[in-house]
């Protein structure tokens, strides 16, 4: 048990977090830096790319390597951190708004290119950090300070998007259920590829509407056994939140990362041949 | 002769690039020098085009306003280019074409009808071409085969031997029909093989050629052919090219790989650098290194996507919200381009800064001779980097203004970088004194770069030193710059130019020195506002004469001329009503 | 017929396409027009917004209010339009690499908003104006200019998209099929709500591979009777290439339109009551 | 008194904005003019915060150096605060704090006690305080009561019974044990009612009056209370606002509104006006109204979200690729929020062309007294349209600078409007004649604002009309040089401000005028490089002394004032020289 705080407490940065008192995050945050001591990741080799929102903040909490950046953009930061190094272990985190918003573009093609990371975001249905704007997934919180008469347009479903733009692994979990949440990261670190966690989590302060704890605890199920996650389809019909709102893996479908691409890449290019800029500029005489 | 120009004129997919081109190829091979130009039509196909060739024993720096040798291949072409040829050149022009009067020597000749009839394909109507300049520049045939034969050799033997029969037809017909004239033609070549490249191409050579691992882009017209270049050779290298979903993309990708420790570039047009402002602010405000290369393109806006422009150097300078610093630089000529790519990453793994690389479509696009020994002269820079460490590392040490960075992987040395303002740790960090440090950290980048002694070769510097009529110039319009100075020069007027290749910082000793020497002091550039002179006005408070066009094309060194005489005539006067005060 | 003519050239706007011979893009631009010829639709109340690319260039050709903007944003502007004169028809046009590269971040928002105008991408699988880069649909034809030892990612499916995104309108069109792209148009535009229409088409010069008309006369089927259009799941089904690729209308979805919404919210904000800026001041007083 | 100044500082959550605001509600409905100030924790929750309020019978821009009153609610905040106290001030602690020796009076209350005893809840606090200042400041407790009577009219009885009783009982607490001085407190007001405001109220408040029909937006600090308010607001009035993605949507969607004929409009920070950077451009090429504001923060990239600086002036004026005009507004008061936005949408209606409006956090947040006739002065502008045509509309007519324009919906004139370079009507053109004529057009607008009578008093001015010493600013600098050049003049020193409201076009008239006149000119700006200031050399060639810091609060006006003495001792010790020489 001690040797277990210990083991965590080496993830922790020593940053004190500045999240509201009752914020969701503090439950991902412990759930994720468990499931780094339960992988036995080096801190060195961890890299963690964030956005801008209360999310973003994360990297600062964990001992890592960590790039906190502008709104929207951690995907394309951690495709480019995982292109330049793929020894490393990358993993992106950020809001609803970060990602569905803003960085709404970035999230099909970094999932359709399979760049081996683990991109985790945490919904709560709200703009937390401008206090209280609505987000792209809000949906029973009508009246945020920009919508004070109500919202205009359907909420999206993260897992289904990812579902479709072929993210290689989707899976939900929820802040409250530590454990399970825990065991969802560490798959999705596994999975080669990448790999899509959506965080149901409550915005203590400006939104404790949608992802009511209550409210999750009873709509929720888990993924029920038999879930065939090679199906996109079965995958899509689970992702919906009509009956059940559904936790754990939804999906997976292996096949060749971003790297892998390139190192075949490189091969066909080199057809057997070594080059040197010497020898291409050949080309020019 | 020791200089030749040569045009071909036509519609687009006609063979009027390949034409040029070869001739321009083989001279190459000869060791002259070469400067070409290239239009682009805006037509998505077909199209008005037309490449020009300009051949030196000399080092030259533009492509030649007036031509010596016309090739049109139709009326509309000839109408178009006519009034370029000198009095004394030479007119080749398909058979029918209405040739007007003039001092120069007229051959119609039936290119088209002899590729289809003689040969029995339109298509080898080049070559027929290609016969004919051969025989009238006094191009060796042997020469011409050569090159033929190595550039068919992974075709069928029948295609190589229809295009060796389509050049001795043209240079049969020529010999009949052509008279050559004494000293017309190719200059005598050195011998020493150069390089030909475009702009683009030498951008994409040099960043491989100093260490570039990671390439992310998004197409746009003129710079494509950057990352289309690198896509087919990089990965040979070990190198990797992505295209992105947008431009936004892109920089945040390039600024990804180099955190985790990669050299890492992007190239663009105008478009891409307004979307990429944002990130360009982080990677200043986070140290991170980047080369950013920017093809400038006719604008505002789409603009004018395939015509050239100087109209994005305030951007370049100033395009971020916050006070965010980044190094700009401008190359001069094709090789420059692959000298200063070089530098750009020098500048910016030296610095940890963004650096931006401002060249233009014209410059882009058009071929020129390289020496192939600037390759060897390629930086191949690093980072100051610690190696180890054993916690709380401080990624943004106020001790100098260049901090050891450390690449994530290291052991012990776990940080953040972050686009907030911050402590030395990385940690946000909001107070007067902490802001004020860090904001004078990251400016006093620039003024160490202005004293860096790699850079000691930022300006070039043309004409008399101790002229009273100064021209200050950036990026590809020194090449008419150049020539301007030249025909001044010819003409009786003395003048200086300088060609700051570092635009921020600027070249501050070079500038001050030169701007206390001369009396008046000309911006020619290619925008409308004046833009590198409004710069030089506020840093130096010098009175400038502004001569900023907007016209899709480099400027004409006669414009420059006629702006130099008319500043000489001001400085004229401007002494004699001195003079007479003075006698009064 | 001399009539049917008539009607037709009054919605061309005189200018003559600048694009390839063989350019699917023909039969496109003749099916639209004819659509808008159809409907009796008055020139000067049809807004045609376009982004940058070949296909981009169409409201050039068309009598109509066109506006020509700028890489990825055809849609923005389109839902500006639509919310400053909702009397208007709004056609959104523009490519694949346009609409799910540059601008795919702007395609969910103004779905699942359900602006009432219709937006019609021209899927060729390539960049056409650049000359040939592979777009986020190139599937076949792998060498293009930017990937010439294979493509990295798997190629996404706009109407699997749009489905998602909550589109309330989704069908599938091809070029060589005018009357039946004709009718889709049609509907697309009577649709109350956003409505989607992907366009298969060829590019000529740069991707004869993907969008290959033997191929697709091959592969293609149409969406077969029975077809329940008013279930998310089934429309996905029968957007996937795997053993069809189906033509037709997909999905339909009726709900309040964002100008029913702007109403609603108007309505509730003035609670009866009639407001002036003064009124409005009254509250800093 | 005349003037008077309240800080009250302490936790966030405490109550401290609310005690402020309530002293300065009550102080606008007495008449007398306000300027306020606060800080924003940077922590998402909790965090020191303050707000000072200056009060006074005349007009005053800035919100006092030091305080003549200082309410602590904890330790910290009294060391924070209390360096800023008038020697002859009173300082209202809680009391368990540790009291300074000074000159000033100090009062310990026990505000918690008498909430959590007497009252019987701690969150009363905040009334008992106001419950003391209205004994000392002499404000008539019936005004007080009135002020909550009206803000708890919605809320049950009991509730503004427990708040009478905790203001009774902070009055009676300090009747018994803080004696009142005489004249210290609330200056008489004028009784004519003020609107009190933060800039953000004030500028969606007077675009709602301008006519705003359509607001896209995207939430950032310090802006988002725009938007806020005008979601709650401009339905009212039949307008329609809308989050949007991310600002690119939202400016685009300005435009396609605006194309469509509505007056539209979007806000945002510096992050916001980068990524706006490509659309900006379109605007000015497409020639659509826009307006846009800006409410700076510290940068670059994310930065210092909850601070101040002024650091987007050259992003505003160059932040597009291409030559790409466009008119920069920059308010210098809450009231002036009010005014220029109505200007905005005034000069982006008439000249078609986008309009950025630069305010700052401070300035965004500050409360400050607003004139209400002010409102009656929004113009409500309209676009040069045609209202019917046959065909053939030339959208960009080349016929002085500002073509009709004809909205979609009007028979016969469709037309196309585009970012591509095109002629008359609309279509793309590259030629040279049409993109330097088009260029010349779009820049020729800027020529016209500068002497369109409307934007006659584009500049303010205070100080001695005479004084050899000179300041330009800009934005809400402009309160801090007033004050300091009042000082100055106090201290005997005579000095001229100067402060362009428009800061693209520049109002050429007064600023020649201005350098002709003064000897020095000291330009105040909260950002790093001087960027107004080079903006000056640039244009006017005039030297200038910097006086540029990023401190992330307004500049105190100590500052100025010291570098006015500076710049007054050197121009003495020039005179002198120059007097040596001409007497040696
Ligand atoms: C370009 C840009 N636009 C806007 C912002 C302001 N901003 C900061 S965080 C945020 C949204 C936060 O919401 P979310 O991503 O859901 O994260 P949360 O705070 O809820 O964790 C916004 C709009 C910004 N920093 N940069
Ligand atoms: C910001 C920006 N980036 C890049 C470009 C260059 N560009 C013009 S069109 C185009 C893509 C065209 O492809 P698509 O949208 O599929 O249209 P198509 O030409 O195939 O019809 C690109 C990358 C641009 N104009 N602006
Ligand atoms: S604002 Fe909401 S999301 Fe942000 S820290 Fe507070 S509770 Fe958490
Ligand atoms: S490039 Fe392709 S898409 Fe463009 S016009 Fe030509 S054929 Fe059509
Ligand atoms: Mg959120
Ligand atoms: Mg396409």
């Amino acid at each position: 048990m001690a040797e277990e705080q210990d083991k965590f407490c080496e993830y922790l940065s020593g940053v004190n977090p500045v999240w509201c008192p009752g914020c969701g995050y503090y439950g991902i945050l412990s759930a994720l830096v468990e499931a780094f001591a339960e992988l036995r990741l080096p801190t060195e080799q961890l890299a963690l790319v964030s956005g801008i929102g209360c999310s973003s903040r994360l990297p600062y909490f964990v001992k890592a390597y960590g790039f906190h950046s502008i709104h929207g953009r951690a995907l394309p930061i951690a495709q480019g951190v995982k292109t330049a190094n793929p020894e490393l272990t990358v993993v992106a985190v950020g809001g609803d708004g970060d990602g569905l918003a803003i960085g709404g573009g970035h999230f099909p093609h970094v999932a359709r290119n399979n760049v081996d990371m683990t991109y985790i975001m945490f919904n709560n249905a709200i703009y937390g950090m401008t206090k209280g704007q609505f987000s792209p997934t809000t949906e029973l919180f009508a009246s945020t300070k920009t919508s004070p008469f109500g919202l205009t347009g359907e909420a999206l479903n993260p897992c289904a998007l990812a579902i479709v733009y072929g993210a290689s692994f989707v899976a939900r979990g929820f802040s409250v259920k530590k454990e399970h949440l825990k065991d969802l990261i560490e798959q999705a670190i596994r999975h080669p590829g990448f790999s899509f966690v959506e965080i149901l989590t409550s915005c203590s302060s400006f939104n404790t509407l949608d992802m009511n704890v209550a409210r999750i605890l009873h709509a929720m199920d888990y993924v029920p056994d038999g879930h065939d996650v090679s199906d996109p389809i079965a995958a899509l019909k689970l992702a919906g939140h009509d009956e059940k709102i559904h936790l754990g893996v939804l999906r997976k479908s292996p096949r060749p990362t971003l790297q892998e691409k390139f190192t075949e890449i490189q091969e066909k290019a080199r057809r057997g041949k070594s080059a040197t800029v010497a020898s291409l500029a050949r080309q020019f005489a | 002769m020791h200089d030749f120009t040569l045009r071909v004129a036509g519609e687009s997919g006609e063979g009027v690039i390949t034409i040029a081109e070869t001739i321009a190829r083989i001279a190459a091979r000869e060791g002259l020098q070469l400067v070409t130009f290239r239009t682009f039509p805006a037509e998505i196909k077909g199209g008005a085009c037309m490449m020009q060739v300009r051949l030196s024993d000399r080092k030259i720096s533009y492509h030649g306003e007036k031509v010596d040798c016309l090739v049109v291949l139709n009326q509309f072409a000839l109408e178009d280019n006519v009034a370029d040829l000198n009095p004394n050149g030479v007119l080749l022009c398909e058979a029918e074409c209405d040739a007007p009067e003039g001092t120069f020597a007229v051959h119609k000749i039936p290119f088209e009808r002899i590729a289809v009839r003689e040969i029995g394909s339109r298509i080898s109507k080049n070559i027929v071409v290609l016969g004919v300049l051969a025989h009238l520049l006094g191009i060796p045939r042997k020469s011409v085969e050569d090159f033929l034969a190595e550039k068919f050799a992974k075709k069928s033997k029948a295609i190589l031997d229809h295009n060796m029969l389509a050049l001795g037809k043209g240079i049969h017909f020529a010999e009949e029909h052509v008279a050559k004239r004494e000293g017309f033609g190719f200059p005598k070549g050195s011998h020493q093989r150069q390089l030909l490249m475009t702009g683009n191409e030498a951008i994409a050579l040099g960043a491989a050629g100093a260490g570039l691992q990671c390439f992310f882009g998004y197409p746009i017209t003129p710079a494509s052919e950057i990352m289309e270049w690198l896509a087919a050779h990089l990965p040979k290298l070990g190198g990797k090219v992505m295209q992105t979903e947008d431009e936004i993309s892109a920089i945040c990708a390039v600024a990804g790989a180099s955190w985790a420790g990669a050299k890492a570039m992007t190239s663009t047009s105008g478009p891409g650098v307004s979307l990429m402002s944002e990130a360009l602010g982080l990677l200043s405000m986070a140290e991170i290194p980047a080369v950013i290369v920017d093809s400038q393109r006719g604008g505002p806006s789409t603009g004018l996507p395939t015509k050239t422009e100087q109209s994005d150097l305030l951007l370049a300078l100033y395009g971020s919200h916050g006070d965010a610093p980044r190094v700009v630089l401008a190359p001069t000529s094709v090789a420059d381009c692959l000298t200063l790519i070089g530098r750009a990453f020098y500048l910016s793994e030296t610095y940890q800064m963004p650096v931006i690389v401002l060249v233009d479509q014209a410059l882009s696009a058009r071929v020129e001779t390289v020496d192939p020994a600037l390759l060897d002269h390629l930086p191949q820079a690093a980072r100051l980097k610690a190696e180890n460490g054993d916690g709380g590392f401080a990624r943004y040490r106020l001790n100098g203004s260049i901090s050891p960075t450390a690449l994530p992987g290291v052991p012990g040395c776990e940080h953040m970088v972050t686009g907030m303002e911050h402590d030395e740790f990385g940690n946000f960090a909001c107070d007067d004194a902490t802001h004020t440090a860090m904001t004078v950290k990251r400016f006093q980048k620039l003024a160490e770069i202005g004293t860096d002694p790699k850079m000691r070769d930022s300006c070039l510097a043309f004409g008399d030193e101790k002229a009273e009529i100064g021209i200050v110039t950036w990026g590809s319009t020194a090449g008419p710059v150049e020539e301007a100075v030249r025909i001044a020069a010819e003409t009786g007027f003395s003048v200086r130019a300088l060609v700051p290749r570092l635009l921020n910082p600027l070249p501050h000793a070079e500038l001050e020195r030169f701007f206390r020497q001369v009396k008046r002091v000309i911006v020619p550039e290619l925008n409308f506002t004046g833009q590198l002179a409004s710069v030089l006005r506020s840093v130096y408070r010098v009175p400038t004469i502004g001569l900023a066009k907007v016209k899709g094309v480099p400027m004409d060194p006669s414009e420059i001329v006629a702006k130099i005489a008319e500043a000489a005539a001001g400085l004229a006067s401007t002494r004699s009503a001195e003079h007479g005060r003075r006698a009064g």
